[in-house]
Formats: structure tokens, C-alpha cells, sequence
């Protein structure tokens, strides 16, 4: 009960100050800003000449074989899928939910959704043998009388992903408009041009508020669906082969923990980076890290009980195949890299238990990062051991990947950050009316509080005791 | 008799809200609440109290998109299917409803999201010009009553809103 | 792309619907491999190499699996475990595309590159395939090969192109590409037989290895005919098409040779291996 | 050459010999002739007699990749050799056609080929023009006489042997060496005396037991395919061949084996002493015709003795002596790891007695009959002409050798210093398709067509149930215009010698046309006139031979203690075994892709050479799978991979022949390494063949094990609990489908 005296957010604040706060973010980048940039150039540079070489010289420099036909492309695609979820998590789960501490950290949430979902979709395609035919996939007609196999995965995948890219941006597009007004009202030169065409002339009229609540609630009503059939179809890439290690009816449900996992951590780390970097402390407060920090942790837990799940249905299931595979990733050439999913995927996350770690900024980057490590190593630990250990033992052989497919990897990690970099400083990367609603509505409760806390304590105890009684 | 518009700015939330509810009390007669258009900075809470049900048909849209993604999802799928130049199974169509309906789903959201989203823009009144009173007010921290009335009707009004410690009235004369 | 082909396919699938099924094969084509007299002495596999224009990778890329032989003589040694020496030699196995009737190849490929014919081949459509790798992720033999380079001028150096068979096509990098059971032959076959009004007779068709064989392990045909040799095989070693569940149980007596490989995975493949013998001395 | 082929000529000829198969391929577009004196270019759709664009038509012709001589079928397509088969024809290999044959197109269109003649001048070769070449060549021939001229060939038959026969005839020289490092030189001289033919026909289809000594014949003997067929008929026979084979590394033949023995390097014939003494002295077979001495060399060698030597444990033998018995007819069969010692013929002569006690005789081992054309009868290749070449060499006895289709640079051990001897040779000439280490170091090349470019006749040694001569024409033109034919260089040659005699032959194939006329009226049975013949002899790639039937003798050799005092008391020394494979043979295949890339049927080894040795042995001297290895005798050393293999016996080492190649084309150059180089230069001691498998080596590790060091096919060698290859016992199969 200590918690409850802490506040969410200073409810004081000045709404001038949140506006000054966030547009003076959106200006004028430091040197660091401009590093950064530079490293995430340099590293989409590596990936476009590895890609280069690929392209031209052939998918074999990417280290790839006969049972290794994908490797870590479709591992990194699984965890840019994977990092997309927390976004929704945040935006349309917890706004269902009323939980209000989202609002002034579910707009980077949201955009690192969109820009993972836009890293995800280059994997599929840089991992096609003939790139340049990559548009078969998608159903158009065509006087060849050609159309994709609806009945592969793959297929799905083109769907699911085409889909969850134009509902995610549009979710972001439209919870921006308020924003995109703010900034039109305040901006001058390219920006007021741009904030003019953006904001689709936006003047916060009681219709505009009334069809806008009204459009946000529908779509994070299809938004959550959407985020879960995602990352069902993408697990179905896998549960669908008959491929041992694959071939696991809890991938579903174990891929959605999965992605929600790493969707969450990665928000602790962007969440310490622009509170650091943009002085959010008044928006990004502890108490929001602490809620964001046992969300993760619960999810973590969640995500044991999966893995733990599987490991047990695969070993009491008896399947020789699935047992064998699960054998020789906790004790062959994988192991290192199992041992660590399972350290980092399990065992860190319980520092998030803990209050003072959980409100050491520091502590928080370092774990949230190691919990990335941790859930890239998971999508690398369901792709790799399976095709090096299938059912014919003739092929088996376990594969590293080379300079060329590590370093598109590499790039894809600096095209995300690029992205990212963008937007911060031409978005309002804090929500700026939705944290004068959170402080507004937190003001005017905050009489009731204590009122509602009463209640929500006697409720439940007279309802427990009502059903003794009628028994 | 030329019309006017008013744009009145008040700081405390509260007052806006008395001062809508004297004009739904029809305190200057004439002056209804439908012709308040009420500007916020945020999502206003309590609106439909102060301005009364104002409908919304965003959700006819989607309901629609979603039946016509899961039904022109079906018939696009099995027509492809069936028209599919090489038959993946020996020659003949297959039609498989556990694969069709995965796609299908996705269809469903897929419409249903984009129709929602089109329905908005154009039900919502955005793309307009904003009006010369528009205050940037609005984006910042002040609730703003706008409402189109009578030369007439101006003054009575006006003193309606000073009595609500109105910030700033701005006004312009449309014809 | 009419209403005709849409009306068509459908009345079709109907009709096999309601007859149990919607395979009405003209040819089944199918092998038998006689691992008894199988020596594992490679003919086979050169012959593939020879026929079907497969390129030779090199020692480098071999090393890192990427070679492309449609048809690998796999050796295991069985005994050995504890013995000093294999006292019954070694088990080779010919492996090649199964042909599956149920291939999970097939339903995995996002652009239906590889698909069934209906002459119960699973075809690969070279220039459909986007190089997606998915068929070869789940196909459990573990026998489709990706163009992982272009080979145009590695594996075939002037005048070594002059070689390449013209019946079928070089393919470039990022293509999937497996056994055909030399479909290039059974094409020219059927074509030969149709403009001679008759049906193909048995053994007019023949793949490369099944022809190279020396000890004549390999044997090739169509099981539609009844009275070709592989159906005689099929029919004395009790080994029917259908997948597992269809077939379990089916085998009157359990003692004969024939067996196919990995049964239990339901995918209905296309050759069946007859055991192989030793006499325990 | 005044009988240049044109394209159409060319056709022409072959059209008579097509397999007729085309024929009714397609719609042929019949009203296509070709006028006389009519020439304009024409498009490829409308083409010359007997193209029809997008048909292939299968030709007869016969492999020349081994000196087996198989029948094959030749597919080809708009003037292009695509593919070859077997020729069900041919009795031999009944249209099956092994891995090194299917290969032969690879060397046809090799693009390492020698496309010019080339003469040395100044220390290098450069290009020449035949007419000065030849003119070269006769002057360098005409300045020379006698013995000091010789031919070096590897096995060679048929017309083109008549050719050298002749040629030697009219120099006045009897030196004709031929080389094979793949032979079978001792067992012939074995059965010579023992049997009276030196290749008497083996019928495994009869037998109903093979024991086989290092006998690899699916593999790299005389005549895999031959054998191969045979070897389906006797598994698949009612009742199932057994196979015992007993060697000291599992060869490709061994790895079909019911029963696979290792046995130490060189104690062979002790071991079939062993089971003779069994059989003579315990089961109570005849002794007849075993000759006294044999006899008390038998009675020295009871099972416990034999088992101690020769590492094969006691039971075993009794029970393969047990087997013979009971399963008769057997056969009994020695290889090269028998006959490559110093006793290899008590060896073998050893080994072949028990076919004699066992009554095999006349039931699996059938004379082959007096083969009605002794001229043409197959020169088989062996080593001690290879030892002799090289003494005469370096005795500066020879001013000029001929080479052709052997490599005996490559081949001859260290020891024989060949190629140092070699220069003592004033002039060097070599008929050679591709530059190998002999051919480098040649003063005059001439650069021969491949055999799918020449005509040509084979009689092979190992002649099937039916006696035949495999006739071998042209499938397409000369891929390069300006390579010829062994046979036209020879013919060439005897024109300047022997003018009046062969003056009258434009070229060989016009030789061949009159050598086929000249054959008795019994061989051309069924047709009507020459030309009639030579179209069915063109068109079937065969000519079969009523061959009179003959009786074998069965006869026993005084033969001498087949194991050599030598190294027996060191027993731990390790015997090297350079072993050759079906595939990369006696490494002349080594310049062929196809065959680098497919695996060494054991051990699955490509593209390299690789140390094969028993786990135990490689635990006693530090050595691990995969390691670097050095073997080293008093000729030299080498140094190569290990690949642990339990088909070894623990006394070998094996090192496969092939690799090693300092020239021969890209394909072979810088891979693995030639153990044939650090060989001892010991000979059999009847024979004077090379004791190839008699060299004890030093091995020591070098280094942990490389990333490219051994690259092989296949990451497990057990099935893993699969049903992969499943192993049913005998008895399963005489219930369901035996007798």
C-alpha cells in the first residue's frame, strides 16, 4: 500500500509544460543524435553489401545448405515480429483495460511496433532465393492463371503481416492526429507544412473527439486479434511442417508470450533511453517503469511456463524424434546458446522482481537488453536445431552463419534504429493529449480515490461471503 | 440579419460546461445546443452530458468492411483456388476451408480496419479549412465553445460567457 | 481463367469426391529399390548427375552441404557399435525423392512451385519457384537441393556445356530443384506412345539410375499398369499406396521385404525398399 | 590424313549404325534430302539427314574409362554426345553402365583437353601443326631401329593393338610395355599354371557361396559391371548367394558382404592354407591332385596357427570351411591385396587351390575357349613393365617410346626413379588427350580424340558367357578439329614403314571396313554381304563370337610358404594399402568433376585424399578422427587426413589411389596426395610384378583436424533408431520368398 502514495505522474503539471516538453524533444538534435544516426547508417551499410553479394553471388554466402535452408533470417524475422507486439500491447490491451500509465509511453511503443513490423517484412524478402520475384506471394490476378498457395504458411504470413503493417500504422497514424494539431499550432517552416497535411485539419471539435474515441475503440478492438492471429501464423510457419521440434501445438499461445516478452523489454529500453536522453522524467516516471518492469516480469513467467510446457508434452509425449531433438539442444553443439535462452529468458527476469532494481535506470537497460539477447537466442533455438536434427540422419549438421548473413542482421538492427531516430524527432514520441487526459481525469478522481479504494477492498469480501452463505 | 460565429476560450473546464448548459436551458432564447460546437484539447470527458447524443456511424462501416473482407475473402480465395492454373493436387481444385479460413480472418480485419479508417476521415469533418477563429489555444490547455448564431443573438450571449469567466471571444460575421 | 475452367474444376472435384477420393491417375509412376543387391557403388548418382544437369559444386562448397545430388548413396554402418569390424558390411541406402503421395513439400510452397501432377509426380516448377526454401525445411528425406550459386560458368567450363542435356533446364541460382524421376523421359515416352495410338509399355520409361544400375537394384514403372514389374513388386511385397492409416495392418504377411521409408509420417511416398539380407555365419 | 571426315560423310556413316530408336521417335521430316553439289547454309530446322532437332538417337559404341570394355549406348542430340548407357547388347554389362562410364563425357568435353600438337623446344611445349609434327615424328622414328624403340600402352586390345603389333613388327622392336596399375597380372600367371588359362570365365551366378580374398570385382577389378550383374543373379538366385569376403580393407565389394573378415596384410594364402588343412584334414575332402609338398605345407598350418597369423579368429574359419562344403558349387576368388606381396603368387595359388579341392572347376570357373582372333585378344596391363621400363630407361637403353593411354609418371613408385629415368629417353612421344605428369614430359604431344570421337575395336580380357568383340565408332564429330585417333596416328606411322601394305587405307576407319570384310564368313553369320555386316556389327556395338568350348585342367601348383618372413615378426607394423576405388580408378579419372564429387562408396570421402585406419590402431599411435597425419617409408612420405573406419584390419592403413596429380587439367591438380609415389619397389618374387601392398609404413600425427581437411558426404554413420536400411536375417527371405 506504500505504492498507492506514489503518483503515476506529477498531476500539477502544467499543460503548457507538457507541450514545451515534447516539442522541444522533437528539436534540434545534439551531436549524439547525429552519431547515432551515423552508426545506424554504418550498419545498414554492411547489410546492403551483404545483400549485394547475396544477391548477385547467390544465397550459398549466406552459409546456407541442404538441411539449413533458413537460418537466422527467419529467426530474426520471428523476433521483429516479436518485438511489434508490445505496441499493441500497450495501446489497444491496455487502453481496453483503462489502465491510463500507458498513455505517456505507448506512442514510441507504437511506433516501434510499425518500424519492427517494417524490419520483420525485409526478412522474408532478403531471404528469398529469387528476390526479385518476391510479389508472387501476393494474390493478384494474373492472365498466367496464378495465384499463391493459400494453403502454405508463407502465404499467410504475406497476409497476416500486410495487414497487421496497415492496421499498426493507421492505429499510430490516428492516435497521432491530436498530436499532429499540437504541433501544426506550433510549428513553423517544413514542419508547419508538414504537421498542416498531417494533421488533416484537425481542430478538436467535439465531432472530430466523438468519432476519433469511437475509431480508436474499433480498432484496438481488431487490433488485439489481429496482433495474436499474427504471431499465430507466424508460429504456424513452423507448427505447420511436420518437422520435429516444429511441429508443437503450443507454438501459438508460446509465440504471442514470446513476442509480447521482447515487445516489453524492448519498451524498458527505449523507455530508459529517451527519458534519459530527452529529460521525460516527468512523463516517464518510475512508477510507470515499475508497472511496465512486473508486466514484463509476469509475461516472463508466463513464457517459462510455455517453454516448460513443451519441453514436458515433448518428453512425455515420446515422440523420438521430438525427444531426440530436445536432448541435443540441451546438450549439443546448440547448448551454449539454449542454456542461455533459458538463463536469460527465465532467470534474469527475476531482478524485475525486485523494486530497487526495477527503478535503477541503469540496471533496467542493461536486463531489458540481455531479455532481448535472450528472446533472439529463443527464435534461433526454434529455427536452427530442427533443421540441423530432422528426421534423416544422413543430413544432419549444425550450421553458423557466416559474415554475410550476421551482418545483414547486423544492418537490420540499425535500419530499425534509424527508423526510430527519425521519428522521434519528427513525431511527438510522448503522447501530449493523452497525458493531459491522464492528468486531468487523475486530478478529478483524485477526490474520489479514496472512496473507490474502499469499495473495491469491500466488494469482493461481501460477495465471497454472500456465496457461503447461499451454500 | 447577418450570421455570426463566436468563439469563446475558457481555461477552467467547468464553466464551459455551465455555460453549454445554460444555452441548453435556453437562456437566450433561440440559441440551441445543436448549434454548439465545443473544441478541447483532449478527449473531453463528459461531452454527451453537456452536448446530449450526438450519433456516430463509424461502426455501420465496420461491421460492413468486416462482412464483406470475410465474404469476398471466401469467394476470392475458392475462386482462386479453383481457377488455379496448376491444380497442387493431381489435377484437381482444392479448396481447403482450414487454410481459407486463417486467410479469411485476416481479410475480415484487414477491411474492416481500412473501412473504419475511411469512415473516420470522412465522418469526423476533417479536411476542412479551419475556421479564422480557430485558437491554438485549443491544442494547448483551453476548451472553446463555438457556436453560429443570429447578429441578435450575439450580445445575450457574449454576456452568457462573461458570466462564465470567459478568457477571450472571438468573432466573425458569415453573411 | 473462365467460368468453363472454374465450372469444370469444380463438377471434377465433385465427381472425385464422391468417389472416394479426387486422384484419377493415368500413370502412378513409382520405383522399388532392392537394397539386397544394392552395392553402393554410385552409378546411379553419376547417371542423375549426367541426365539431369546437375551441377558439380566443388570441395569448398560441399563442405558446407550445398551440393546438388538428386540421388545420394547413404552408407551406415549398423553393426559396428561394439564390434571391432562391421562383420556384414555396410547399409547403403540410395535416397532420392520419394515422390510422396501426401508430400509436405507441397503445401508449404507459397507460390505452388511444387505441386502433384497427375501422374502422381510432385513436380517442381523451376521457374515459379521464388527460392522460399520451405519445401526443403519440411520435406523429412531431406532430398530437395537449392541453387545456392549460379553454375553456369563454375560447374560447366567450355566445352563442357556442350553436355548438358537439352531436354531439360540449367537452373540458375535461388531455385529449388530435386529428382524428377526423370520426368523428361517419361514425358518423351508418353508423347511417343500417343502418336503411336498405344499405351506406354513397361519399361519404355525408364530413370537414369534404374538404366545405369548395374545389379539392376532399381526398379522403375508405373504401378497403374498391373502387370508392369514394380506392380508385381508392390502387390508381392504386400506394399500398398495410401498413407499409413489406410495401409496399417494391411499386410497379410509382415515377413516380406517390402517397406518404405519413414511409414509412419503419412506422407504415402512413392518407393518402396525391399529389406536387405545377411546370413549370419 | 588424307581421309578427313566431313560433317556430312560423318553422318552419313553413322546414320547406318543408329540404334533405330529415333526412328520412330517423331514425325520425321522426310522430305528433307540433301542434293549433291548443293550447299547453303540451312537453319537448324530444317538440318541434315538424320538430326532431328530435339530427338536423340542412341548410337553403339564401348566404354574405353577402364580396360573392361563394357557396350554402350550412346544418346545423341543435334551432333552432340549427351548421355551414355549400357548396350543391352552387349553380354557384358547386359545395359548397365558403372559410374566411371557414365563419366566418359565428362573427359570427351573436358575443357582441359590438348586441342594442338605440341613439341617441345627450348624446355617448353608449344603448338605445331601436325605436318610438322609428323614430319618430326618420322624423322625421329626413321633414325632409330629395333629394341630401342618401344610402345608404352596401358591395356590395349583390338584393332589398335594389331596396329602397335604391326608398327613394332616394322621397327623391328619387340619392347611393347603395358602398364596397368589395376591389374590382375599374378592371378593370371597363378591360373596359367593351375588352369591353363590365364582368364578363365568366373560364373558367380552359379555359385552358390564366393569366398573372396581381396577380390574388390563390383569395385575396381577386371570388369565391375560384369560382375556386378552376376553378383544380382547369384543374391537373387533361389537360393541366396552368401558372400564371405576377406580382406584387410573393406573394399566396395566387402561393404555387400555377409561375412567380412579382416585379415593382417599378406597372410591370405596362409588363411586359405588354413581352410584347405580343415577341409582336407577334418571334413575328409580328396587330396587328389594336391602335389606332395603342398600337401606338407597344408598339414603345417592347423586353425590355431592360422588364426594367430592371420588375425581371423578360429570359429571363423572353421565355419567359412564348414560353408564351402555345404554350399557347392562355390567359388573361390584372390584379388590384388593377395597377389601385392613378395609370395603374392603362393598367395593366390593358395587360394586358387581351393577351388581345385572344392571341385569349383568346370562348375563356377568355366574356360573361356580359344578366342578365334589371338591378334586382337587384350594385352592386359601389369607392373613389372612397369619395373622393366624403368630399368631399361635408366640403362639408357631406348631412343624413342611411344606412350599412349597410361601414366606410368604418375603411376611409378618413387623408388624407380622414373622420372629422372625418362629423360634418359632421347625422344618421348605421347598420344595423350590431356596433359598428366607423363604427357608434360613428352617432346612431342599429339593430341589424341577421345574414344566417343574414334572408331575402334575392344576385346576385353573378362568376356562374358558369350565371347564378343565390342566394335567402338565415332557418336560425333571431333570435338576439336585438330585431335585424331590412336588408330590414324598409328596407321599414319606403319604408311611410312610399311607403304605398300597399308598405303591402301585412307584412315583407320577404312582399316577397320576391311579388316571386318576380312573375317572368316563364321563370325558374319546372318548377313549378307560386308556391308551388311558392318552395319549390324555398327548398329549392336557387337560382335559375338561362337567360341569352341574347351575344358579347363584342374590342377594344383607346387607353390612355396605364402607368407613372407619379412616384417611378420614386427606386429605391429602397419601395411600400406593403395587401394584403388571404383570411381577415381588408378587416378586416370582424377580430371573428372562427376567422379571427385561422388563419394568414396566407403568411407564417403570427396574431393581429396584421405588415411583410412582402424579406430584402435589410430587410439595406440595418438591419432583422432580427422587428423593430420604423416605416412612415411624409406621412398618418401606424405600427408594427409585420417578417416577412422572399422572395415580396416588393425594392421593397415589405407590410402585410395587417384589424388596426387601434379598436372592433369584443374580437376586433378593440387588434390590429396599419390601414396602410389612412396611405395617399395619390391616385386613378386615369380611374377616380378610390384608387391604393391607389401610397404610397412611410419605414421605419425601432424596436426588436430582442418576445416576443408576431410569433406564428406553424410553426418551419421548409424541410422539413429531409424528404419532406414533395414537388415532382415536369411531366413526371413527363405520363408517369404526362397525356396
Amino acid at each position: 500500500m506504500t505504492m498507492a502514495t506514489e503518483k503515476d505522474i506529477n498531476e500539477q503539471i502544467a499543460w503548457a509544460k507538457i507541450n514545451t516538453d515534447v516539442l522541444r524533444s522533437m528539436e534540434n538534435p545534439r551531436p549524439a543524435y547525429w552519431v547515432t544516426v551515423a552508426v545506424c547508417v554504418a550498419m545498414i551499410s554492411v547489410a546492403v553489401f551483404a545483400e549485394y553479394i547475396q544477391y548477385t553471388e547467390g544465397m550459398g554466402y549466406a552459409n546456407l545448405n541442404n538441411p539449413h535452408m533458413w537460418d537466422l533470417y527467419i529467426a530474426s524475422f520471428v523476433f521483429w515480429i516479436g518485438m511489434s507486439h508490445s505496441g499493441t500491447l500497450l495501446s489497444a490491451i491496455l487502453h481496453l483495460m483503462h489502465s491510463d500509465w500507458r498513455k505517456p509511453i505507448y506512442r514510441f511503443a507504437e511506433a516501434m511496433t510499425t518500424f519492427s513490423l517494417l524490419t520483420a517484412g525485409l526478412f522474408p524478402i532478403i531471404h528469398l532465393g529469387r528476390v526479385w520475384n518476391m510479389y508472387w506471394v501476393l494474390p493478384y490476378v494474373s492472365d498466367r492463371g496464378h495465384w499463391p498457395n493459400f494453403r502454405s504458411p508463407l502465404a499467410w504470413d504475406a497476409f497476416a503481416i500486410s495487414t497487421y503493417l496497415s492496421a499498426s500504422m493507421l492505429f499510430l497514424f490516428i492516435g497521432m492526429i491530436p498530436d499532429l494539431a499540437i504541433c501544426r499550432d506550433h510549428g513553423k517552416g517544413w514542419r508547419k507544412k508538414l504537421y498542416t497535411v498531417l494533421a488533416l485539419g484537425w481542430e478538436g471539435n467535439d465531432r472530430q473527439w466523438r468519432h476519433f474515441r469511437k475509431t480508436y475503440l474499433l480498432m484496438a478492438c481488431f487490433l488485439i486479434p489481429l496482433a495474436v492471429s499474427v504471431h499465430s501464423i507466424v508460429s504456424a510457419d513452423f507448427a505447420m511442417a511436420i518437422m520435429p521440434g516444429w511441429h508443437v501445438t503450443s507454438f501459438p499461445p508460446y509465440f504471442v508470450a514470446g513476442a509480447l516478452y521482447s515487445g516489453c523489454a524492448a519498451i524498458i529500453t527505449l523507455f530508459v533511453l529517451l527519458r534519459y536522453f530527452f529529460r521525460f522524467e516527468d512523463y516517464m516516471t518510475l512508477p510507470i517503469m515499475e508497472k511496465t518492469a512486473k508486466l514484463t516480469f509476469a509475461i516472463a513467467m508466463v513464457w517459462t511456463y510455455l517453454n516448460l510446457v513443451e519441453f514436458a508434452s515433448i518428453w512425455y509425449g515420446h515422440n523420438v524424434y521430438d525427444k531426440e531433438l530436445l536432448i541435443a539442444k540441451a546438450t549439443g553443439a546448440y547448448a551454449p546458446i539454449f542454456w542461455s535462452m533459458i538463463f536469460l529468458g527465465s532467470v534474469l527476469p527475476f531482478t524485475l522482481a525486485f523494486r530497487s532494481l526495477r527503478r535503477h535506470m541503469p540496471t533496467m537497460f542493461v536486463v531489458s537488453i540481455l531479455l532481448n539477447v535472450g528472446m533472439f537466442f529463443e527464435r534461433w533455438m526454434i529455427v536452427a536445431p530442427t533443421l540441423s536434427l530432422s528426421q534423416e540422419p544422413h543430413q544432419w549438421d549444425v550450421m553458423w552463419g557466416s559474415v554475410v548473413e550476421w551482418g545483414i542482421v547486423f544492418g537490420s538492427f540499425g535500419w530499425f534504429g534509424l527508423l526510430f531516430l527519425i521519428f522521434v524527432k519528427v513525431f511527438p514520441s510522448v503522447s501530449m493529449y493523452e497525458v493531459k487526459e491522464m492528468v486531468f481525469h487523475r486530478q478529478r478522481s483524485a477526490g474520489e480515490e479514496d472512496l473507490i479504494r474502499m469499495t473495491d477492498h469491500t466488494q469482493p469480501a461481501t460477495e465471497t461471503a454472500g456465496g457461503e452463505e447461499s451454500k | 440579419m447577418s450570421k455570426h460565429r463566436l468563439l469563446a476560450l475558457f481555461s477552467d473546464f467547468e464553466e464551459a460546461h455551465a455555460a453549454i448548459a445554460d444555452i441548453r436551458r435556453n437562456v437566450v432564447p433561440g440559441v440551441t445546443v445543436d448549434d454548439v460546437t465545443m473544441k478541447s484539447p483532449i478527449e473531453h470527458p463528459d461531452v454527451e452530458e453537456v452536448l446530449g447524443e450526438r450519433p456516430v456511424h463509424i461502426q455501420k462501416f465496420t461491421l460492413f468492411g468486416a462482412i464483406f473482407g470475410v465474404t469476398f475473402g471466401f469467394l476470392f480465395l475458392a475462386g482462386a483456388q479453383a481457377t488455379f492454373l496448376v491444380q497442387p493436387q493431381g489435377g484437381k481444385a482444392v479448396i481447403p476451408l482450414p487454410s481459407n479460413f486463417v486467410l479469411m480472418y485476416e481479410m475480415l480485419i484487414f477491411f474492416a480496419v481500412w473501412l473504419t479508417f475511411f469512415s473516420f476521415l470522412f465522418l469526423s469533418g476533417l479536411f476542412k479549412k479551419r475556421s479564422a477563429l480557430y485558437s491554438e489555444k485549443v491544442s494547448l490547455d483551453q476548451v472553446a465553445i463555438m457556436l453560429e448564431l443570429n447578429e441578435a443573438h450575439t450580445d445575450p450571449i457574449k454576456d452568457l460567457f462573461q458570466k462564465h469567466k470567459v478568457l477571450e471571444i472571438r468573432e466573425e460575421v458569415i453573411k | 481463367m473462365s467460368l468453363d475452367n472454374i465450372l469444370n474444376n469444380w463438377s471434377d472435384y465433385r465427381k472425385g469426391a464422391e468417389e472416394g477420393g479426387h486422384h484419377d491417375y493415368e500413370h502412378r509412376w513409382t520405383m522399388a529399390i532392392n537394397l539386397d543387391v544394392c552395392i553402393g557403388c554410385n552409378a546411379c548418382s553419376v547417371a542423375c548427375y549426367a541426365e539431369n544437369n546437375l551441377a558439380v559444386v566443388g570441395k569448398e562448397r560441399f563442405e558446407k552441404g550445398q551440393a546438388m545430388h538428386w540421388m545420394r548413396i547413404e552408407r551406415y554402418w549398423d553393426q559396428a557399435a561394439d564390434m571391432e569390424h562391421p562383420e556384414q558390411g555396410a547399409s547403403f541406402l540410395p535416397m532420392l525423392c520419394q515422390q510422396c503421395g501426401a508430400a509436405t513439400c507441397e503445401p508449404v510452397c507459397p507460390v505452388a512451385a511444387t505441386y502433384h501432377t497427375p501422374d502422381g509426380l510432385n513436380a517442381q516448377v523451376y521457374n515459379r519457384c521464388i527460392g522460399s526454401r520451405y519445401c526443403s525445411n519440411n520435406c523429412p528425406f531431406r532430398v530437395r537441393y537449392f541453387n545456392f550459386y549460379s553454375y553456369y560458368e563454375s560447374a560447366w567450363p567450355s566445352p563442357m556445356e556442350q553436355q548438358l542435356n537439352p531436354d531439360i533446364s540449367v537452373r540458375d541460382k535461388g531455385v529449388m530443384e530435386k529428382c524428377t524421376f526423370c520426368v523428361q523421359r517419361i514425358r518423351t515416352v508418353k508423347d511417343r506412345a500417343k502418336m503411336e495410338d498405344r499405351s506406354v509399355v513397361d519399361g519404355e520409361a525408364m530413370t537414369a539410375c534404374a538404366q545405369a544400375c548395374p545389379t539392376s537394384a532399381i526398379v522403375f514403372g508405373d504401378t497403374m499398369d498391373e502387370s508392369s514389374a514394380v506392380s508385381q513388386l508392390w502387390k508381392k511385397h504386400q506394399v500398398k499406396r495410401g498413407t499409413y492409416q489406410s495401409t496399417r495392418g494391411e499386410k497379410a504377411n509382415p515377413n516380406l521385404r517390402g517397406y518404405r521409408i519413414f511409414e509412419e509420417l503419412n506422407v504415402d511416398p512413392s518407393i518402396m525398399y525391399l529389406e536387405r539380407v545377411r546370413e549370419d555365419v | 590424313m588424307s581421309g578427313k571426315m566431313n560433317r556430312r560423310s560423318f553422318l552419313k556413316m553413322m546414320g547406318w549404325g543408329g540404334a533405330g530408336a529415333a526412328l520412330s521417335g517423331c514425325d520425321l521430316p522426310s522430305t528433307v534430302t540433301l542434293e549433291e553439289g548443293k550447299e547453303e547454309v540451312v537453319s537448324y530446322l530444317m538440318p541434315e539427314e538424320f538430326v532431328i532437332p530435339g530427338v536423340g538417337v542412341w548410337y553403339s559404341s564401348t566404354c574405353m574409362q577402364c580396360s573392361a570394355g563394357c557396350g554402350i549406348h550412346g544418346r545423341v542430340r543435334e551432333g552432340r554426345v549427351l548421355k551414355l548407357e549400357g548396350n543391352p547388347d552387349a553380354a557384358l554389362n547386359n545395359g548397365k553402365l558403372c559410374m566411371m562410364g557414365q563419366a566418359g563425357v565428362q573427359g570427351h568435353y573436358s575443357p582441359d583437353r590438348i586441342v594442338a600438337p605440341l613439341m617441345r623446344s627450348g624446355g617448353n611445349l608449344a603448338p605445331v601443326s601436325w605436318d610438322k609434327a609428323l614430319a618430326v615424328l618420322n624423322e625421329k622414328l626413321g633414325a632409330t631401329n629395333g629394341d630401342r624403340f618401344a610402345w608404352f600402352t596401358g591395356t590395349i586390345s583390338g584393332h589398335q593393338l594389331a596396329l602397335v603389333s604391326n608398327h613394332l613388327d616394322a621397327m623391328g622392336s619387340t619392347k611393347h610395355f603395358a602398364h596397368d596399375v589395376v591389374n590382375n597380372a599374378v592371378s593370371q600367371a597363378v591360373n596359367k599354371d593351375m588352369l591353363g588359362e590365364a582368364n578363365p570365365r568366373l560364373r558367380l551366378d552359379k555359385a552358390k557361396m564366393v569366398v573372396s580374398f581381396g577380390a574388390d570385382f563390383m569395385g575396381a577389378g577386371q570388369s565391375p559391371v560384369h560382375y556386378a550383374g552376376q553378383y544380382a543373379k547369384f543374391r537373387t538366385a533361389k537360393q541366396r548367394g552368401l558372400l564371405v569376403q576377406i580382406e584387410p580393407k573393406m573394399s566396395l565389394t566387402g561393404g555387400s558382404a555377409d561375412l567380412w573378415l579382416a585379415i593382417k596384410p599378406g597372410t591370405e594364402g596362409v588363411l586359405a592354407l588354413g581352410i584347405a588343412n580343415l577341409l582336407l584334414n577334418k571334413i575328409k575332402v580328396s587330396d587328389a591332385g594336391i602335389p606332395s609338398g603342398v600337401r606338407k605345407l597344408i598339414d603345417r598350418y592347423d586353425v590355431t596357427k592360422v588364426a594367430k597369423i592371420t588375425g581371423v579368429a578360429g570359429h571363423r574359419i572353421q565355419r567359412v570351411a564348414q560353408l564351402l562344403t555345404e554350399r557347392s558349387p562355390s567359388l573361390v576368388l584372390a584379388g590384388a591385396t593377395v597377389e601385392g606381396h613378395a609370395h603374392g603368387y603362393d598367395s593366390v595359388a593358395a587360394v586358387m587351390m581351393l577351388n581345385h579341392i572344392l571341385g569349383n572347376v568346370g562348375k563356377t570357373i568355366e574356360s573361356s575357349g580359344n578366342f578365334p582372333f589371338p591378334q586382337l585378344m587384350a594385352k592386359q596391363g601389369n607392373t613389372s613393365d612397369l619395373v622393366e621400363f624403368a630399368a631399361a630407361a635408366s640403362g639408357k637403353k631406348l631412343d624413342a617410346v611411344i606412350f599412349s593411354g597410361s601414366n606410368p609418371v604418375y603411376s611409378a613408385p618413387a623408388a624407380l626413379n622414373l622420372s629422372d629415368a625418362i629423360g634418359n629417353i632421347g625422344f618421348k612421344v605421347a598420344i595423350s588427350q590431356f596433359m598428366d605428369e607423363t604427357t608434360a614430359l613428352a617432346d612431342l604431344v599429339l593430341p589424341a580424340a577421345s574414344y566417343l570421337e574414334d572408331w575402334g575395336t575392344q576385346v576385353p580380357a573378362t568376356q562374358a558367357e558369350r565371347s564378343a568383340i565390342y566394335v567402338q565408332q565415332p557418336l560425333m564429330e571431333p570435338l576439336h578439329p585438330d585431335t585424331r585417333g590412336l588408330g590414324d596416328i598409328i596407321l599414319t606411322l606403319l604408311k611410312q614403314r610399311k607403304t605398300a601394305e597399308y598405303g591402301q587405307f585412307d584412315d583407320y576407319y577404312a582399316y577397320l571396313r576391311n579388316a571386318f570384310a576380312a573375317m572368316p564368313a563364321a563370325v558374319k553369320k546372318n548377313t549378307k554381304n560386308n556391308n551388311e555386316f558392318w552395319d549390324a556389327a555398327l548398329q549392336t556395338g557387337v560382335i559375338n563370337l561362337d567360341v569352341p568350348a574347351k575344358k579347363l585342367k584342374s590342377t594344383v601348383v607346387s607353390f612355396a610358404e605364402p607368407i613372407s618372413e619379412v616384417g611378420d615378426a614386427d606386429a605391429n607394423g602397419l601395411y600400406l594399402l593403395p587401394s584403388p576405388r571404383m570411381g577415381l580408378l588408378d587416378g586416370r579419372h582424377a580430371n573428372l568433376p562427376w567422379l571427385q564429387e561422388a563419394p568414396d562408396q566407403i568411407s564417403k570421402v570427396v574431393w581429396d585424399s584421405w588415411a583410412e585406419i582402424h579406430p584402435t590402431t589410430a587410439a595406440k599411435l595418438g591419432i583422432g578422427n580427422g587428423d593430420k597425419i604423416k605416412i612415411s617409408t624409406h621412398s618418401g612420405s606424405i600427408e594427409l587426413h585420417t578417416v577412422l573406419l572399422k572395415g580396416m584390419h588393425a594392421n593397415a592403413i589405407a590410402v585410395p589411389l587417384g589424388q596426387g596429380h601434379d598436372d592433369y587439367g584443374r580437376y586433378a591438380k593440387g588434390l590429396g596426395v599419390n601414396p602410389l609415389k612412396i611405395l617399395d619397389a619390391t616385386r613378386e618374387t615369380k611374377t616380378g610384378e610390384l608387391a604393391m601392398y607389401g610397404t610397412q609404413v611410419q605414421v605419425t600425427r601432424v596436426a588436430p583436424p582442418e576445416r576443408l581437411g576431410i569433406v564428406r558426404l553424410g553426418s551419421s554413420d548409424t541410422q539413429a533408431g531409424r528404419k532406414l536400411v533395414v537388415t532382415v536375417p536369411v531366413e526371413q527371405l527363405r520363408r517369404t520368398e526362397g525356396a
